[in-house]
């Protein structure tokens, strides 16, 4: 129950003003009939316009819930958390989800899960159509447009419901471990193309991963959560040089900054 | 959504599926009339099915004609009781407050036989069709209610959050993720409330209309005609599989992505 | 002018005047251009009078009567029945001829209608305890199912009604016990009116009443034909035998002794102060009818006698 | 299961969600009076609440002691509808045979009005309950059905899979997941055949009984006493009331683990 | 559709006669309203008994396909299966499934749906109580048997769904990705727990995997797939002594076996 016995804040990045995602004091306890679950001690962090923040961390120490307390879905049992300098309470602005799970409609095919955001957002459906036809073809799910979710193996639902994050072009991405059901080659893949969309799109980035080489691949800033409950455990800046290509993975800062965060893993564990 | 090719499905089906009960309905028709002789049931108790029969036959125009309005009322009272039924149950699924002030209340009113306030529909619509429909729609309206909300509420939070993180409208969630969720427990509520309108629409026939093949019933009870009246029942179980047939049907095409549709696809167990 | 007649059920025997008169032009002679509407008992159709869904009614006399107590503005412009028709009746080959035969039977009623209510009347006048039966209740349905099938060995009916259905449905013959054979008077059926129309209307009344009264007349003379004037109106309305045979179980109804000389409907008010009376001690009617009896009919909008 | 602290949830409950129907309830008699005199309603068609009230007030005893035998005879309606109702279901969904050839059927009986046939009850069954159990089993038994079909139909079949996977036998991955993913489904069933339980009770008692809220309301409509009548109806819909309200408390305490009961966790939109 | 174009059989393992699993022929194909979906081309291998056998492949190649089939939960469109001698028609054996999604029962809490096998099969329950406990120890779930599935992070889901399939002791394990939602600690410590496992009872695992380092270091044989419709593109064996510790991650053969796996993927993608 000390979170400062864990913090090692190493980023030296200065904090933005109004702008980006700004979590203070934020702790969260779930409810339940048989007494509470506390999922994340109180966290204070900052994430910068434009930045791309990954978070890693052990399984179950509260990392979907920091998503959806930063989407607003749930409600934070302390502190507060601003977007773009205005207290979040329910869903807000311009953001794309990708949950832990797919979570595709299963009445809806394909293409028109895909085209969810825009429905909801009551935006033009024509203009979209197209937009969400070529991401599909990005992830590789061309032809699969007309198909029902159940009809799809576990990482086309996924790349799926990528797209659905994507398609209205959101100023904000939240991702939850958008890539665990996708092998190797399609992973690099994907993490390439969602590299180069974040840097022209300018786009703020919250992603959540397992894989330690993916995070620093993909990351400004590297966030590492403590056992639950939750807890900032380091925050790591990443000084590779963008754009980059998958080569910088033999860089020596590559490969020192991924033996210091499995460290973090390793370290905290209970290996028996 | 998928595609469907109901062409040949359809008339397949027919053949399969909808045969079969038909040949069930000739067995049950000789076990009605062998019980009759065994167990000597009199004839002013049960007619025997060929007496049934030769009504049908005899009396087919006549009957024909009695039966148009009650279809009629009995589609109308249907159609209205998905009308307000799908909405009150969006309300009171929706909100706490209504569902403690209007669930009740709605049960209240369930709870009483419709025969008993029948009448006064009589005196206050008279003879036509109004209370015919208001009876059959009284009685259709709230297993749409119980069932919708039961399918409203069943849905997957994380779906809505889904939908809600997009930052749409209450009502765009509702529509978009919680009404096609709950579509197949509202359809299992409109099959229990097309077979309830057919005897709500019969059950107005009784107490206040001078047509309908619930007049021909009650009359042939009257002068103790019981193959006609037999004949009526006959006509309205008819009524009924055909509307809930129809329900059926208008089902398999909205909901073609529910798992009780996949039969054709997966192997199932 | 257009008329709406509503009967008290759907169409039997005992309606055949109306059929007949309709059939025969009388109506159309007093310019009166008749409908008729079945149904769906007397309770019914005397609100469907007080609410002016239809303009005359054919029903119980004291089922309107009930309802005029509780402020419906019906009043009856003319009572047909005035012998009560209320029975108890079996089988023949029970052999139950007598109120004594009763002791030890099973007798089916229909909770609180007309007849279980005068029954206790009934019972007095000729000495029997409710203890000397059994009772079973049901609807109307169940009555005669009761007796048909022997779950029950009599039932309280109309002579005309009950007693004919049981016929058509067994072809047995039944035996009444009438209730007027043992001093209790009461009148029956009648045509009523809903009040303000009665006043705003008093000769189309009177023409009505006339046209009706003449009907009733022409039809006494030729049961057979004005039962099939019923049958030509309503070819679903039953057999010609039953309703021949129910309307002239009805004729003999329409007179008491010191109206056996007149034409149809002219009640005396003996007979009605009567009928109040009894209903005010076993007919569950309020207190304050006796006040004043003459509310409850009229016989200003019939025919003068013999004319 | 999770584990519950009913005591005070309970009676949380009843101050909160159930005194508000009440309140609203008052809100409806004062708008009954108020119409009564606003359209000058006649006492012979609506009685006034205050006469009823007073009719409900000095005749109570009465009309408690006849409300048991309706209530017995709902009661086991209901429950032989519940018992027979899960099984016949089971059966339909399990199977395709069965639903073709017993599916149309049960519509073609259920179209039948109840109030038609009930008669033949009283003459194979006599005056007891028996006739009144009868009729309430036949009106609350097709809602169960529908619900419970749609609600087996409904599960995932990944998860049937995975029970199929280890084994077990038909009816044990039936025990297992299909009966519990149908549970929410068929307590909404159960809802609506339970106040049809009472209706159908209650015709039961029209039709040939001596006993019960059914024999009272006839009672008074022979003696044109409106707010006898009217009270019964009231007592019935109390009933009924009550009876779902048991439903409900039942399927909260049965299936705590559903997305409908889980409000007091997640933060509901 | 030529799918010897592809096949590199490497494995010089000799097949059993009827023990393990040995597929002839097997293909499927999806029959949708709108038409086939071929999901595998006919495979021909052999499983042998007390083997741990990795299959890796691009998303969607029909693995999960594969799994269902040799499970018994689909019908093959040609060829046959057999398992220990006997045609796979239905669900059969002695066998412990995890599935690609946690698939936990709703209505049952978590030490439930571990005991799930133990209902059906009808054993006897309170033999199997402790041995169900144990095991959520073992994953790190002590303390949440009592919870409801939604109440667990994605990664606890699928740590309960992995005792599910043990806790019966199961001859044969088909596991469909069952550490993809762990983090790199917990992870590696399952790895290590699930070959423990196998080597004391002598399993025979079939085991689907995204992470190549994953599959070498826990196979006796690696089958590599095909992009969709899957063929075998090359089994593996992997020639590394047992029992292994992570320290064989650092042997060249392991290295060099991960490298070729890997240019299976990424000479037979499209890389744009
Ligand atoms: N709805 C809920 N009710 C109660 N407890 C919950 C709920 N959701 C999550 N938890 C608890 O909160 C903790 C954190 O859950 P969360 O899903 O945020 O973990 P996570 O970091 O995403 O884990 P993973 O990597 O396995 O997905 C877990 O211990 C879980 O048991
Ligand atoms: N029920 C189904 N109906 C129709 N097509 C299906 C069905 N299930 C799977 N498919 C198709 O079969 C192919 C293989 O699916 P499968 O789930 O076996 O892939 P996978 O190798 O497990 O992929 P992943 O690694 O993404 O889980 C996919 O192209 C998918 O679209
Ligand atoms: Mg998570
Ligand atoms: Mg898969």
């Amino acid at each position: 129950m000390q979170p400062a016995a864990h913090l090692r804040l190493v980023s030296d990045r200065a904090a933005g003003d109004a702008s980006g995602i700004k979590l203070s004091g934020v702790s969260k306890t779930y409810r339940t009939r048989d007494g509470d679950v506390p999922s994340l001690r109180p966290l204070d962090f900052h994430i910068n316009d434009g930045e791309f923040f990954v978070v890693v961390g052990p399984s179950g120490c509260g990392k979907s819930t920091l998503l959806k307390l930063i989407s607003g879905l749930l409600p934070p049992t302390t502190g507060e958390i601003l977007v773009e300098g205005e207290k979040v309470t329910t869903p807000h602005g311009n953001v794309g989800i990708v949950f832990q799970n797919a979570l595709l409609l299963p009445w809806r095919n394909i293409l028109n899960n895909v085209m969810l955001p825009i429905d909801m957002k009551r935006l033009p459906r024509q203009e979209y159509l197209d937009r969400a036809k070529s991401l599909l073809k990005l992830v590789g799910l061309e032809g699969f447009e007309k198909k029902l979710p159940w009809q799809l193996s576990g990482g086309m639902q996924q790349r799926a419901s990528i797209c659905r994050a994507l398609v209205h072009d959101p100023r904000i991405m939240l991702m939850d471990e958008p890539f665990g059901a996708l092998d190797a080659l399609t992973r690099e893949r994907m993490n390439v193309e969602l590299m180069r969309i974040q840097r022209e799109t300018k786009k703020t980035v919250l992603l959540i991963t397992h894989s330690i080489p993916e995070a620093v691949f993909l990351a400004d800033r590297v966030l590492v959560m403590t056992e639950r409950p939750g807890a900032v455990a380091a925050i790591y800046d990443v000084p590779l040089p963008r754009p980059r290509s998958l080569d910088v993975m033999a860089d020596p800062v590559f490969t020192e900054l991924v033996q210091r965060i499995r460290k973090h893993f390793f370290s905290q564990g209970s290996l028996d | 959504m998928a595609e469907l090719k109901p062409q040949s499905a359809l008339s397949k089906m027919l053949n399969a599926a909808w045969v079969r009960p038909f040949l069930f309905l000739v067995c049950i028709v000789v076990v009605w009339d062998l019980s009759i002789r065994l167990f000597r049931i009199p004839a002013y108790q049960i007619p025997s099915p060929l007496d049934v029969v030769a009504v049908l036959r005899t009396e087919w125009p006549e009957l024909l004609r009695q039966s148009w309005p009650t279809t009629y009322a009995t589609v109308c009272g249907f159609l209205l009781s998905a009308l307000f039924g799908i909405p009150v149950a969006m309300l009171i699924a929706g909100s706490k407050t209504v569902e403690s002030y209007v669930y009740p209340l709605l049960v209240f009113s369930q709870s009483v036989p419709k025969i008993a306030i029948a009448p006064l529909f009589v005196v206050w619509f008279g003879f036509g069709i109004i209370p015919k429909v208001i009876s059959a729609f009284l009685l259709g309206f709230f297993p749409v209610v119980v069932s919708a909300v039961q399918g409203f509420k069943s849905v997957d939070p994380d779906m809505v959050d889904l939908a809600r993180a997009m930052q749409g409208s209450r009502f765009q969630v509702f529509r978009a993720v919680n009404l096609p969720h709950a579509l197949p427990a509202i359809f299992s509520g409109l099959k229990v409330s097309v077979t309830l309108a057919v005897v709500g629409a019969v059950v107005g026939e009784f107490v206040g209309s001078n047509s309908g093949i619930g007049y021909v019933m009650q009359r042939s009870i009257g002068t103790f005609d019981l193959p006609t009246m037999f004949a009526a029942l006959v006509i309205l179980a008819l009524l009924g599989v055909i509307l809930f047939w129809i329900v059926d049907r208008i089902e398999k095409l909205i909901i073609p992505w529910h798992v009780s549709q996949r039969e054709d696809v997966i192997f199932a167990s | 002018d257009k008329v709406v007649l509503m009967l008290n059920w759907y169409v039997y025997g005992e309606h055949a005047p109306f059929y007949y008169g309709k059939a025969k032009g009388i109506y159309a002679a007093e310019g009166i251009d008749l409908e008729i509407q079945e149904g769906r008992g007397s309770a019914a159709t005397t609100q469907a009078v007080a609410a002016k869904t239809a303009d005359f009614g054919y029903v119980d006399v004291p089922t309107m009567m009930r309802a005029a107590i509780k402020g419906a503005p019906v009043v009856a412009t003319g009572v047909l029945l005035q012998t009560s028709p209320m029975s108890a009746m079996g089988f023949v080959d029970k052999n139950i001829r007598k109120p004594e035969d009763i002791k030890g039977k099973t007798v089916a009623i229909t909770p609180a209608d007309s007849m279980t209510q005068i029954w206790p009347l009934f019972l007095k006048k000729t000495g029997l305890k409710e203890s000397d039966f059994q009772t079973v209740a049901g609807d109307g349905q169940t009555k005669l199912n009761a007796v048909i099938n022997g779950q029950a060995d009599l039932l309280l009916g109309y002579v005309m009604d009950q007693s004919m259905k049981i016929k058509d449905a067994t072809g047995k013959d039944v035996y009444p016990i009438k209730f007027a054979d043992y001093g209790i008077n009461m009148v029956s059926s009648g045509i009523i009116a809903n009040a303000d129309y009665v006043k705003a209307n008093a000769d189309l009344v009177r023409r009505f009443m006339s046209a009706t009264t003449k009907a009733v007349e022409a039809a006494e003379k030729e049961p057979r034909a004005a039962a099939q004037s019923i049958l030509d109106a309503n070819p679903k309305g039953g057999k010609i035998d039953t309703l021949t045979q129910g309307f002239e179980l009805t004729i003999p109804l329409y007179r008491t002794a010191e109206t056996k000389s007149k034409r149809p409907f002219q009640v005396t008010d003996q007979n009605m102060t009567e009928t109040v009376n009894l209903l005010v001690e076993y007919g569950g009617l309020d207190a304050k009818a006796k006040d004043n009896p003459k509310a409850f009919y009229t016989n200003d909008y019939l025919p003068k006698s013999g004319s």
